[in-house]
């Protein structure tokens, strides 16, 4: 069973990353688990490259920053090429189908329709973040996150008239892993 | 006239895709696709400038025609 | 609080409000500046609702000066800022301090010198926040490491303010003003609140500026009809300026000793893994987070290493440093600066033990393996 | 009540003679200040004086009401926070041209652009008195101060322009010479609900009148009364104004005011 | 010369793009100030340009001159040291709304009033982009920002009023918009010898736009050209006027400036 | 000194003056604060007569700003205040540092905090000397105890200026500042002086930011055609902006530790009495010739008392003050605060002996008496 | 008129002679004695209340007479 | 013979005390001694007390205050009053006519009109320090500073247009005592 995952969530300034990882900090404190969620801003971090991350564990988190990263999220080419190098070799690697990923690598990788599933499922690319939280879900388990915990996280944390769409979103990511 | 025009260039590159141009060309010359702009229509553009008047990234210009106009 | 959970995911810097709120603050003054920006947004939203003012000043400057204005007409008062307008504040951070007004000033650490490195941590002000302003002056500051502690330190800051008239700072770094993690609400019931001393006497009678036995005079608001007089020049305990030296002399000396005789009453510090540590990491803030996890990993491979983790940053925490010397046979002081806690560490400890620092300024938290490094000798 | 009375009742006398100089214009001003006060009837308890740092700014060590000496330049800043906290106090600023108009520029900008409910009164000698006779802001073109000892060669502020330029809803200047009318200017001014600027022409017989060998202090009040001319005549005889100082009201135009737009937000929550 | 080889010729073109997001006005006005340069025929090793801290303060490090990016508010005060140590650069300042009116008021004003020859354009986007939105003096009252989550209760400055009081010899307004009026009134004010103000308004889609629901960028350039309206039409037609934003010139009336004044002193001593 | 003698009776503040000229001073922005106004008012009076340029700005802010800007157009530029209007400067102190600009900053200090007793000498601002602005960044400064010192040491001031391209403090007290004493000039040909390196590439190859060997990249001026870009966020070598990491590090650092490096070739010193002291006696500025009275008279009641008296108060002279510590068996360090240098003094020297204070904070000079007492152990 | 006139009083210790009370007095009432004002001619004083008004140091001033008036 | 004096001289602001100090100061210079002048002002000084120091010495001078004031000059009561405490047991006093004394005191004690003197015999009260200048000199006699480099030095610290009657001043001053 789990003990920590340590998650990085990365794409461009305005896909949203920095209120997924919160979903997943606070879908685990509900869920009695500890959590930190940070994320590292640019002054020139408008379109640029943007980063988050959470850390989900049974025990006290202290240092409050990645260093074994299990997850690495990456909607954009960009932030792929920024951050893959730090991605654990047993990690998970999920990215959209746009982004061209190395082969032969030690870690295993999802490439997904996830911009586009936003786009023609939802229609609107705004809810890819919450399109990867369902994607992310589903790759951990229940084990770590219980699924109700998340949905009632991403209710609280979206905009009052879009959580219906969110939750869809988040099905629809469930739905690219588990068909 | 025709040998006095001015081509249209966008550097793709400073693009990103604001749409102003595109909203404010009177000849509605311009697009948006992918975020980007895109010369749709470029043999319909009168070298107005409005477009690169407005552009805040420099990234759409026209270039050449008669230097005495 | 009005949610029935008593708990929340937020980042430090709202945490921070969360505690002046719980202490009682009711008037925030503040000029935007990253990374301590949301202390004042969420001020603004918060402050109205339960009765209390927020405004936006000009400057850093006009903030400063604005909450001990605010402290005068009777309420609790706080501003928060970083680095530059740190720098900028420090005139009027002078004037609380000799004029013994309440006040708390949080600083979230950036990069610096001038404008630096905006978005990224760093713990550049320890020595700024004492010695910041001209002249002798005493100054308390609190370095809290956790949202959790941010909260609570926040209340402590104002019950320290409140108590001893004098400004404390909240001296935060960027990794713990921007991280979220849980808070937990105490219950108001829980909280002791501590407010400032009255004056018992008739208006008449009062004199401002004469000190209890306690070194604290007590303090009128304006408009509670105790008309008096403060200003920023050498007083006496009227109030009015003075240029008799032996009066001056006192006045200075009774300000500093007001909070460095007082010391035991406001040493907030955790130990950590101390009991047989032999070599002891002296960290606080965000790196003293990376020291805990250093520590765990150092601990695994057989070595006797613990934290001493200072949350007090200011007045010095002498005895418990030469406590920590007494025991220690190597100390580390880590730190994302060049060296600043060290001199002092250096100067009470190094008398007992070698003291080394760790250091880095290049905008990132120092991690665990930077310190397990340097502890093993790598560097 | 008589001017004694006055002086027994509204100034801290064991602090008395203040440390002016001689025939300083701070004196007269101030008791204009005072005798407004006096007309309005204020409770001393609710009057809170607010100064800045120069000779002009000793004034509220003085006066027996709520009195707070701050730092140079600063004291509207420190005005804005009492104000805000407590909208009950009549707040009043007494300030110098350097205190108010060098270093302290941006605040008072920024408190006539609030609008908020401050009273300012300025008392302009052209020089920095406090520090020994440096010229300021307001110190006419080619004037000498001991930083200008070839004549000054910076332009001149006119503060009433620029306290109306920024928002203010009362403008005035009055001068030391004519302290009848300053003390209905105050009195105006206090009474508007808003921000309210008096520039008080003062005079410095110490350092300004000696350096630009203007007289003793009789010579510079005398200077006052040939040279100002009201504001009053100027708007109907445009001609009588021709290198004369105006004095008067320059400007009174009421607008909401800064903390009662602010109680507003705070009245939502408090239902 | 094309705007191509404008931007070839004047930009640090490795720089670009700039950080600025899309749509933002910060851009479309540079490049008037660039084009206003252009016509000038200005050396370009003769001309300085110095900014605060702010979105629109990073304007400098993308041009080929001499270029300073200072500390927040103060840019007119390096910019004085410098034109008053080589009076013979062409010193233009580039500031935004925050940084020229709200920490840096104190520096504008006294620059306008020494009417040294230095130009400033000031981004105003009635926000403070740099730090996410607060409201700032500009920001109309009622008007949202992070700081103002139940709407601006401040009054706004209307800068050119302000600089205007102040002592500025050259004061106009123009807009993203309105980009060709905006390039001449920037070659009117670097012509002027003295201190000259021109107020560029611009736009932050991102978060101006954003929280007060003003759309996207289009739409906002839809408001200025909707909303603003020249002031000589004003002066003609004053009912025109209502409700608009005036652009233009606003006020044009040379005065003796700061550093030939001082040349006369130094020139007494070099015979 | 067109006057045949070459010496005159002058006051400390004066002597600055004519020392800043006899540098190449040009550039004076400024505003007045006792103590310190006469330098501005003879820096108003002499600047003009050389082809120079004076200007009273608005506030200490300002004047501090304008002499970088004075600095960057390629005059040697200078600033003069006190303790409140240091306090004020520490902004754009931090910018001079990050930016690496050449300037002198006079602060004759006065008694603090806040507004304090702005006529009386004191020596509070040492540790803001070094500390005042936020973040870590290089200081030098230097401490004059005659007239005749503060002369010389303001020459010295503006060379360290330029060849270290960095701010300079001329830490004075009012004692120094106001006292009248004899003034030797020196002849033009005897003063060494030092100019800021210059490009010697082309300007299209210049890099603003790249340092040489010895830490410190080539100085252009604004006009001289290399256009180049200067700002107070972390840059690199270009003097552009960046984030990143590694770069930001090597900046600061570098920073720092042009000074720190190079301490030996800034190390000003006088030792007075030490050869065979066992009692050392560290002060400086004002407060030093107390001292030396003091040793007087304790010499001739047969104690072995020496002084060790710093010039360069920053960086700290380390090394010096570890060789007194080698040789005393006590050393006092005498200073009007409550106890600053004594800190770095008691790091460095406590390691090896007692070291203990003598403080006032009474508006005076600590006198020769009070020094004897308390190395007899009257107190 | 007699029973109402005030009487007119001069704080010496307040009064630092600067004259102005003097220069400014329509009777001529006042005097300068050894850098302090007198009561020269008390007598003369019409009640006037311009030395009182301009004094700046509340050194003289009038006192009694009849209250409405 | 001397080998140092430590001089105070006192009055009100504006009677020009801190000018005949340096006048000594400037002198004793000239003739090749050591010398230091301090003053103390006050934020109140406007009147008030004013006070200044001169050490003259043929050894170098290290601390620059007064520590045995061999001679204080008191052209007020106040000043008298202020520091009559701290002069040297074995000291003079020089005061004006108008400031009552102590009797039966250690130190020798002058009691001239110093200020009649100056408004008497030059027409201002304005010379009254270059009067006591002349008192001082007189009573410390040649073996101190040679009297032409004082006049010199007079000549040079006043205003040029008021050189004739301060030096008359000064020989008045010296006739005080001389007779
Ligand atoms: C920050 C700071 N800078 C400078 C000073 C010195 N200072 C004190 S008063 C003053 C000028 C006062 O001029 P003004 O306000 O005109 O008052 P006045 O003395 O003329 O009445 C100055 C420059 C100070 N106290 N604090
Ligand atoms: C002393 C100081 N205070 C605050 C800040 C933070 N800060 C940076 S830019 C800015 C506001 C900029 O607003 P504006 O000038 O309007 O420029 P914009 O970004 O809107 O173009 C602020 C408050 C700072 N850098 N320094
Ligand atoms: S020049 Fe005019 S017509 Fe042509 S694309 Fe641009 S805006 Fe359209
Ligand atoms: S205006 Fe410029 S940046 Fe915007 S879409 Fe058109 S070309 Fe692109
Ligand atoms: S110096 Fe000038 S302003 Fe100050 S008290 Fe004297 S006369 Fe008045
Ligand atoms: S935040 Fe606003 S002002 Fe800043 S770059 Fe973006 S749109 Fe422009
Ligand atoms: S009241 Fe009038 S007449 Fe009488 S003394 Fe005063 S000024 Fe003179
Ligand atoms: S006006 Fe006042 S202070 Fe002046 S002489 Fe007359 S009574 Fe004295
Ligand atoms: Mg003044
Ligand atoms: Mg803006």
């Amino acid at each position: 069973m789990f003990q920590r995952i340590e998650m990085r969530l990365s794409g461009s300034g305005g896909q949203g990353v920095i209120l997924a990882a919160i979903i997943f900090a606070d879908a685990a404190l509900e869920d009695g688990l500890n959590a930190i969620q940070t994320q590292s801003y640019g002054p020139e971090a408008r379109g640029g490259a943007s980063k988050a991350e959470v850390i989900i564990s049974k025990d006290e988190i202290k240092y409050p920053k990645v260093v074994k990263n299990d997850i690495l999220l990456s909607l954009t080419q960009k932030s792929y090429d920024k951050y893959i190098a730090s991605l654990d070799k047993d990690g998970i690697l999920v990215v959209d189908e746009s982004v061209d990923v190395k082969e032969d690598v030690p870690y295993k990788v999802y490439k997904l329709p996830i911009l586009s599933t936003a786009i023609d499922k939802i229609g609107t690319h705004m809810v890819a973040n919450i399109v990867s939280v369902g994607v992310l879900y589903a790759i951990m388990g229940e084990g770590v996150i219980n699924i109700e915990t998340l949905k009632s996280s991403i209710s609280n944390r979206v905009p009052p008239v879009t959580v219906e769409k969110n939750i869809r979103a988040f099905e629809e990511g469930i739905k690219l892993i588990r068909g | 006239m025709a040998k006095n025009k001015k081509s249209l260039v966008l550097n793709v590159e400073s693009c990103k895709g604001c749409n102003i141009c595109i909203a404010f060309c009177p000849k509605k010359v311009l697009e948006l696709k992918n975020d980007k702009c895109v010369i749709a229509r470029p043999d319909d553009c009168i070298n107005c400038g409005m477009c690169e008047l407005r552009c805040p990234d420099n990234a759409i210009y026209l270039v050449g025609g008669n230097k005495d106009e | 609080m009005s949610n029935e959970k008593n708990y929340k995911l937020i980042q430090g810097n709202e945490a921070c409000v969360e505690g002046a709120l719980a202490a009682g603050m009711k008037f925030f003054a503040g000029y935007p500046i990253t990374p301590s920006t949301e202390v004042a947004e969420i001020s603004a939203q918060k402050l109205p609702q339960v009765g209390g003012k927020f405004i936006q000043m000009e400057d850093e400057i006009a903030s400063m000066a604005a909450i001990i204005g605010g402290s005068l007409a009777g309420l609790k008062s706080m501003t928060a800022t970083s680095g530059p307008g740190f720098s900028l504040m420090q005139e009027n951070l002078g004037y609380a301090s000799i004029a013994e007004i309440p006040c708390v000033i949080v600083n979230v650490q950036r990069g610096g010198p001038s404008t630096g490195l905006p978005t990224s941590p760093a713990q550049g002000e320890v020595m700024q926040a004492k010695w910041g302003t001209h002249g002798d002056h005493p100054i308390i500051a609190l370095t809290p490491n956790s949202v959790q502690e941010t909260y609570e330190y926040t209340i402590k800051a104002f019950n320290l303010a409140e108590k001893y008239r004098t400004p404390v700072i909240m001296l935060m770094d960027e990794t713990v003003g921007h991280m979220r993690e849980k808070l937990t609400y105490k219950d108001p019931s829980e909280i002791e609140i501590i407010d400032r001393k009255k004056p018992t006497c008739k208006p008449d009678e009062y004199l401002a500026y004469k000190a209890d036995e306690d070194m604290i005079p007590p303090m009128a608001s304006f408009g509670e009809g105790y008309r008096y007089h403060v200003t920023g020049l050498t007083h006496d305990e009227t109030g009015f300026p003075t240029n008799n030296n032996k009066i001056s002399g006192e006045l200075i000396t009774r300000l500093v000793n007001k909070v460095e005789k007082n010391v035991d009453d406001m040493a907030y510090f955790e130990e950590y893994e101390m009991e047989d540590a032999e070599v002891v990491i002296i960290a606080f803030g965000g790196v003293s987070r990376s020291a805990k996890t250093a520590i765990d990993e150092l601990r695994k491979s057989g070595k006797k290493v613990g934290l001493f983790r200072p949350i007090t940053i200011w007045p010095m925490l002498e005895k418990q440093i030469d406590k920590v010397a007494e025991q220690a046979k190597e100390i580390y002081v880590a730190e994302m600066n060049l060296g600043q806690y060290f001199y002092e560490v250096d100067r009470i400890a190094g008398k007992k033990c070698p003291v080394k620092k760790i250091n880095k300024v290049t905008g990132e938290l120092i991690t665990p393996n930077e310190i397990i490094e340097a502890v093993n000798g790598g560097k | 009540m008589n001017f004694s009375e006055m002086t027994e009742k509204y100034y801290r006398t064991d602090k008395l003679p203040h440390i002016w100089c001689p025939g300083c214009g701070h004196g007269t001003l101030l008791n204009t200040v005072v005798r407004a006060i006096d007309k309005l009837g204020l409770n001393k308890d609710e009057v809170c004086i607010v100064s800045g740092i120069g000779c002009s700014s000793r004034a509220p060590g003085y006066l027996d009401f709520n009195t707070l000496h701050t730092t140079h330049g600063r004291a509207l800043a420190f005005a804005t926070g009492i104000k805000h906290a407590n909208p009950n106090l009549h707040v009043i600023v007494i300030t110098g041209d350097g205190d108010a108009s060098a270093i302290g520029g941006n605040h008072l900008i920024h408190a006539a652009r609030r609008n908020i409910d401050i009273t300012t009164i300025c008392f302009n000698n052209n020089i920095y008195g406090m520090t020994g006779g440096q010229y300021s802001p307001t110190t006419p073109t080619g004037d000498f101060g001991t930083t200008a000892p070839y004549g000054n060669t910076d332009s001149t502020f006119d503060l009433c322009n620029l306290v109306q330029g920024a928002g203010a809803t009362y403008v005035a200047r009055g001068t030391a010479y004519h302290a009848q009318a300053m003390e209905k200017l105050v009195v105006n001014a206090i009474s508007n609900k808003g921000f309210s600027f008096v520039e008080g022409l003062s005079l410095c017989p110490t350092y300004y009148g000696r350096k630009n060998k203007k007289g003793d202090a009789v010579k510079m009040h005398e200077f006052l009364k040939d040279n100002c001319i009201d504001k009053k005549v100027v708007d109907k005889k445009p001609e009588m104004g021709e290198n004369k100082i105006i004095i008067g009201e320059m400007y009174n135009n009421p607008k909401p005011e800064y903390t009662e737009n602010y109680k507003v937000v705070i009245d939502k929550f408090q239902k």
